[in-house]
């Protein structure tokens, strides 16, 4: 592995980025007609769409949790989606990715708001880039707050990786496939939580370390991004810096 | 095992006498006549992994059709033709009454009718895609997705499939020591015609075309009729648990050929 | 497709017949001794046999309807009714074909008459020929009266199709396989009621006018036949004409 | 997991009395003698599609085989065999107790006894439908559809499935040029052995051979039993949640032999 | 079959033993943690364990008896118990056996002193040999008592067979697949009763009688390793030999 | 569908605070410290039928792990590789609350990440299972077996899955004349680090080591850690539907690495 040029002599990356680059980020609220709460997300080549049905009532009712809400939650990639056509039957990755994807919102909602009640969560991947499971949470994370569920803070994610020895920000596909370590978090930004973490690769203690704080860097920038198109959908894009602020905080709390 | 359900769809009853009413009277409860078609909207190319695709809005209906080709053997009774595969996915994103699962019945049929629409039509010339007679041929899937459903889903992901099926490129397969080679060239399909599909549904004694899923939720019986680019039929099948009389079938039929040109036209575009 | 002569100079067809000619059609009734209606067909080389379970409660309970029976149908295969071995599990094809099969006897029953409880239709073809779903529509409507399930009518089922550029009755299966067109047709004679309509294969507008027209007249042949085992059943076959009328009309009422 | 189970089947109090008096004199509800076999009706050659077929009704026990002729690869460990394969489906309609769906484990239970009984008499000479050893062999389907059950299907599906290997034409097979080809010619099946089931069933002390289902429904144990042509002992299933004495396991084994004899020459009847 | 030489010049067996010899069986009782009864056994190269629960709560509550206890029995293999490597989803043969199973150990529990309880047995077959069904039945039965479940007699288990045109006790693997005739035996020691008997190979009258008196002789043997087992594992190993069969006695009344 | 469930095992409220006073004093319900890991014993070679099998008690949680490997095709994208496939099914036997069937999601999720674990270091030099490029590599199953379940079902089954590896032989295969034949011979699995899983939860502000199946059932937030014998991370997965912040995370790495160097001692120990 990584024997590949993933890094030119001058910083740039194989889509042209430097290594603390996002991807280009582009979130649409509000999608999906028949849903609750809805979004898209485009995170390089991802092409991702979330829907937030709920709070509703739970089937079967022995499900139903007498204190707080279940979280029920999808991911599910459409056969076209990825390179080679996917079989459309789930395969073990989508349940596992649906598990920590669910873990990893689960801290931010208010679940005891909704007792006995069930909100879904589904995730189609409608084009698969590296870096889907990320940009499904970030796009999730603004589907519950378009559907009006509580939450305590949104949840940003984004991967750090290891391409040619260096440490860099949001893995593509590429570098996913010929680097050599590929670490996906999700993040709330505003409680300083971790709720997604996992590594698949080789890194050494201070990589480790480096790799962590890039990721959680890349989160933050997510999650502005995912500000910016909460604010943009729900009180235009010409609000004053000051008021925009303001409004987020009285969100928050 | 197919079984009678309740619709999970309820309509009021007031808004079910409305829109009695109104049809009685030539109209629907969203302004149309009887026999218009909602606003249909195709964007292609929107998948870049797949060799072709497309995502159509009929009204409210929204589906992604994606074409993917590989090699494969033909199947059994078709053996010198290239294979064509049609499947369909409700996501429990399109509507609150949809659970994740296999596909169930109506789901089942969806994708098969809409199937053999373009199979049928003989759209595709099937015959051009075979690698070695009898044993490779290339197989061609195409996959809905239907993520957002208001009704009349047959004729929103027959659109979508003939939408990305226009302008697909193929990629270019050849044989080289007994296996399969990607040349990495690209090639148009073999279009021979393009199949239009047109579903009617009755209520009382009125056929309407492009029924929103309200609409459907108060449908006796269903029918989808699909012509090619000569105006002729190629499919047909019949849904739901009421009765057609002869005339409403011919009726619907004509309506079909007539109402499948505008569409044709827009879908013709798609190949320049 | 259809470059075999189907057809020879003398308007014959491969197994004899003439483009009007229905295939033999022999149906007996009472054929299961556990069922509370049955029903076998022979319809060319199609070998049907139908039973009707109920109308008996629904299981699970929440499956059934306050105001009307549920109907249930399954058309299955056996393994060995077709040329190549057939997987024992039910296809896609089987799952359609019960679905517009019970479709297509739903308005044939009165359904209001039984609310809360099921009425099973399993129809299994133990050889299968051109046109097995056509039998065995025709085949379940007799074993449902059989059973003494109360009907607004008959359901008679028949094909029509197009083999070298002609319209033909009762497609068989190389015409099925070899012609270029198919469409099963189940009919309400009396009430003059479309239930299942499917094409399959190219018709032009006269055509297809054609062949409608030819379909419906072969369900109402195959109606003929139906009354015809139904009346031998449960009143011998010695009735006078007149009486056989009479009796088949109070029926009806 | 297997678990026990309540019978759907209830039998009147008052009647398994009856019937419990009656096996205590010998006798039993339908006028049998405890060890009486209902009578045994075959008809071969039921289903022109199949290379094999018989239809049996032992009592009201109804049941088609159909048998069918592929080639394939053989069983792991059995390289230089053909491959016999005998299903079984208790199809809804045969019962107001069944329910459509996969298997359950009485239906895997039966078709695999009636398989063993078959396979372990070595009634087909499996090294004889070999077409490369280690490779391609002849694979050969039995299947069973039970179309009325009333007791006994274990010897019920057991007859059909002699009969329809009795009656059977093989196609005949060829490799050519590293391929199969159906030559369109047929051969008789390599039948060494005529095969023949007897089930018996403990009531309270008696066995009774040829259970109808309302004696099932008050069994406490069941044993299948077969022999073959030279009067050997060649498979064996006990069943049911009940025991057996050895003295009881002696008798029906006895019974078994004795019984088999009439069966047998009935079955012999089919080759000629 | 059987043209292997399976017995030689001496009359000993592929593993040394003479035809009336059982293998080493050696039961250990109490060997999982959190089951409520447990017990392995080695039988030849079978390496089996065997876990109890209950008698508890049956889930779901309708599958509740009014009058006894459900029991549940689940025979199956670890995939790395075999030869060649077993899928691990329950093959057609482990549901057969989970049923044989069962109905050799019911007619053992005082099933209805438990009403609307259920008795689970899982039985996990790590290391396969010649006669895992038996040695599993054994081992359930020393399982279930050592859960405290009241019984009428234990369950003892071997198999007979015919190799070389001879009848042998106790079928080891090499003697399953080259010999001529297999007969697994269940049987309760104290009541005299059969409640497990298959056969898969050819026996004449006689053979079937001596194969049948040997199997049901080597199941006397394993009950005295049984006996032993729990006498061992209640009592300590060093009773008195008379008071040990006063203790038995007590347990079986 | 991945729901939140309510977990089987209830913790009384009194153990449950018993356990948390513990906690915050730096101690535990068995005695242990925080970051005290329970008593390891590893058998090795418990399955002579494996080519490589493992017994790993891990205080009560046990897991057997047997090695099997046969040839076939390479994973796609990976064709000049062998395979590596590592299962788990926690069995009905190792606990009360498990009921027999396919795997849940939480066994999905232990099985991938042990997989991930030993896969990710690279533990098996795979380029050096290759028989044909492309096509025929050598195919290593580890399928775990978990016997009794008492928390840490992570850590416990990957030491099992090692310990089989490392005490394995595996059969060296030829290809002849375009066939797969086993040599009888056996070689050494090339064995190039040996990974060890640390798994620590969070209760309150607590991060402890090695849960017993009670803690887990009151954490909030899960990590397994995996190093290699370089001590460098190779694999990380965060589970349970609570979070940790940024110092617990880099806290919970340290004390992978420091622990893993004890096991990987008694490991390494296994192929002498």
């Amino acid at each position: 592995m990584d024997q590949t040029i993933l890094i030119d002599e001058n910083g740039k990356r194989t889509d042209g980025r430097s290594i603390d680059d996002l991807r280009d980020v582009k979130i649409t609220i509000g999608v999906l007609k028949n849903a609750d709460g809805s979004a898209s997300i485009e995170f390089g080549k991802n092409k991702i769409m979330v829907a937030v049905y709920g709070p509703r009532e739970v089937h079967p009712k022995h499900m139903a949790l007498p204190d707080r809400c279940v979280l029920r939650c999808r991911y599910h990639m459409s056969p076209f989606s990825t390179d080679t056509r996917k079989n459309p039957a789930p395969s073990r990755r989508e349940v596992e990715i649906s598990k920590v994807m669910r873990e990893a919102l689960e801290p931010a909602i208010m679940l005891e708001d909704y007792p006995r009640a069930a909100i879904d969560v589904f995730v189609e991947v409608l084009q698969a880039d590296g870096g889907s499971r990320c940009a499904g949470i970030a796009a999730a994370s603004v589907a519950l707050a378009d559907a009006g569920v509580n939450m305590k803070d949104l949840v940003a994610a984004c991967a750090a990786g290891k391409v040619n020895d260096k440490i860099v920000l949001d893995i593509n596909d590429i570098e996913d496939k010929e680097g050599s370590a590929d670490m996906p978090v999700a993040y709330l930004p505003n409680l300083e939580q971790i709720t997604l973490l996992q590594l698949d690769g080789i890194l050494n203690e201070s990589q480790f370390n480096e790799c962590l704080e890039k990721a959680i860097h890349g989160c933050k920038m997510v999650y502005e991004i995912q500000r910016k198109a909460l604010i943009e959908k729900y009180f235009g894009n010409d609000l004053p810096e000051g008021e925009e602020k303001e409004l987020e905080e009285n969100k928050e709390n | 095992m197919s079984l009678s359900k309740k619709s999970p769809i309820v309509i009021e009853q007031l808004r079910k006498r409305q829109m009695f009413d109104l049809i009685t009277n030539g109209k629907r409860l969203d302004g149309r006549n009887l026999e218009d078609i909602r606003d249909l909207e195709i964007e292609i190319d929107i998948i870049k992994k797949a060799d072709g695709s497309a995502k159509v809005r009929l009204g409210n209906s929204e589906v992604i059709a994606g074409v993917k080709v590989e090699t494969g053997a033909p199947f059994e009774g078709l053996e010198n033709k290239g294979a064509l595969i049609v499947t369909a996915e409700v996501l429990p994103i399109a509507s609150p009454y949809i659970e994740p699962g296999p596909p169930d019945e109506e789901t089942i049929e969806l994708a098969r009718v809409v199937d053999r629409g373009i199979r049928e039509s003989q759209m595709i010339d099937l015959d051009k895609l075979v690698l070695i007679p009898g044993k490779t041929v290339y197989v061609i899937f195409v996959d809905c997705s239907i993520i957002n459903a208001d009704g009349n889903l047959f004729d929103a992901t027959s659109y979508a499939v003939v939408a990305a099926l226009l302008s697909s490129k193929l990629p270019i397969f050849e044989i080289r020591d007994e296996k399969v080679v990607d040349t990495g060239k690209k090639q148009e399909p073999p279009i021979t015609t393009i199949p239009v599909s047109i579903t009617s549904i009755r209520i009382g004694n009125n056929i309407i075309v492009d029924p929103t899923v309200e609409e459907e939720a108060c449908m006796e019986s269903r029918i989808t009729i699909t012509t090619n680019s000569n105006n002729e039929y190629t499919a047909i099948q019949k849904g739901s648990t009421g009765y057609f009389t002869l005339e409403q079938i011919k009726f619907a039929a004509q309506t079909a050929r007539v109402k499948a040109e505008t569409l044709r036209t827009k879908l013709k575009e798609l190949i320049k």
